[in-house]
């Protein structure tokens, strides 16, 4: 069968990140996906990773979003997300160690099965996001 | 507009700080804020999450931020009434145990 | 100012409107639109009426919506609306003639101020359905 | 999941449509199916429209075929309690005048 596609693209900009939750979780809803808040919290945090950290160091950045579902499979691409040298940066720091910040990759982490860097088709000199996790119908409960 | 906090300080001193909308990137600075107000020179701070439909990291760190700084003068700094979807969120950063939480299903208490 | 723009792509299929306007109502939240129900209602009835009239006519149909702002100005813009030679068939049937039907184009009469077409620079030989109301801020009203 | 529609039958004949949830392109079919299934010999109708967050011009329509269908056996056909948002969508239709809508604000009555 072939993937579903859904995109969202918005400003790059905090106050924008409800509506892309807005989205996702509108489709995951439609797609009948177990789990659907988790996995709008781990969308959520990628989104807001490149309004902290990316956006900063590039004019009119934009928040990229597509949603790719096959019957096995939900994945999230998240467009232009860093440059190929930051990706070792992108980790989070131990559990153990209190204090704010750092929660985000490790929130992402806990809630998707893979996540992964690929050069991003449409944005040449960056790297695209790619989170995924297996399907889960509600009826695997 | 979708997210608001009020202040409510009983004669105790305690300050019940109520959120109400998405805690955010977006809306956690605000929130920051309101906790900084309500903790100075009070007896602590009662957080009411009961109106939190969402949150995430940055609302997480705000509340450990919140935290750290009642302990600095040994104020009293607790949640109160995250909904399953909240208390999910502490959960998941493994954070809950830090906090004195109030409300059905708490730990400390109901 | 420059525009701010919002993009949505979904699958044509009456299942994904929802996600549609979940996000575009977010999107008139966010900037404080007044009256985002009624726009949110236009924009519905265009993209249900690529679902009805558009895509039992080409393949995997998508519904592209890009929503503009700029301080004056809101815009809906509709990719692959329709075929230049459909544009005069777009239109409501009178109010007066009552039966199922033909109340879409109607209700974005009403909705908007203005609404056009324009050949679509991302899809050839297909028309973008342009529709856009001055911006009223709450405090207008 | 997100749409629901329920009908229940009083002893006097008369159907209350009771519908949940959003009515657009993708779930009028549905409600249009409920309302025939509803009026096939029974005294008529009640569309109970409290729980309906939107309705688009295809869940007017269904209203408009319910009301015909209805006309056919001179059953009732009524709509109840419509939000202010679905009321404002029937007078956008500029067909308010040709239900009967019981509820607050109703033409015909509270
Ligand atoms: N888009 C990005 N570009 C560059 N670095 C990033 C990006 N996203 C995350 N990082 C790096 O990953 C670290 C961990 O991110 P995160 O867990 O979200 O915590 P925080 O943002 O609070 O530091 C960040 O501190 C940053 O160094
Ligand atoms: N995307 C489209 N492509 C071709 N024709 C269209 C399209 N959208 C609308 N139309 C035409 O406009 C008419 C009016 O549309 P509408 O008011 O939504 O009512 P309805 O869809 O119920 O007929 C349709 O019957 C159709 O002929």
């Amino acid at each position: 069968m072939p993937s579903r596609a859904y995109l969202a693209e918005v400003p790059a900009d905090a106050s924008c990140l409800r509506a892309v939750r807005a989205f996702a979780a509108a489709v995951l809803a439609k797609e009948q996906i177990d789990e659907s808040e988790r996995l709008v919290l781990a969308l959520d945090e990628a989104c807001a990773n490149i309004v902290k950290h990316r956006c900063p160091t590039i004019e009119d950045g934009r928040i990229c979003v597509r949603l790719e579902l096959t019957d096995a499979t939900l994945r999230f691409r998240i467009g232009g997300f860093c440059k190929p040298g930051d990706v070792p940066k992108v980790k989070p720091r131990d559990f153990a160690d209190i204090r704010p910040g750092g929660l985000g990759t490790a929130f992402i982490g806990e809630i998707m099965d893979r996540v992964a860097f690929e050069p991003d088709p449409e944005r040449g000199g960056a790297m695209e996001l790619v989170m995924e996790r297996a399907r889960r119908s509600e009826d695997d409960v | 507009m979708t997210f608001d906090v009020s202040i409510e300080r009983g004669t105790s001193g305690l300050a019940v700080v109520r959120v109400l909308g998405e805690v955010d990137l977006d809306t956690s600075p605000r929130l920051l804020g309101n906790l900084q107000d309500a903790l100075r020179g009070g007896a602590g701070v009662v957080v009411d999450l009961a109106g939190v439909g969402y949150i995430d990291s940055s609302g997480v760190a705000t509340l450990i931020q919140g935290l750290k700084l009642a302990g600095k003068t040994k104020a009293r700094f607790a949640l109160r009434d995250p909904s399953p979807r909240v208390r999910g969120v502490l959960e998941l950063s493994r954070l809950t145990d830090l906090f004195e939480i109030e409300g059905a299903g708490g730990p400390t208490g109901g």
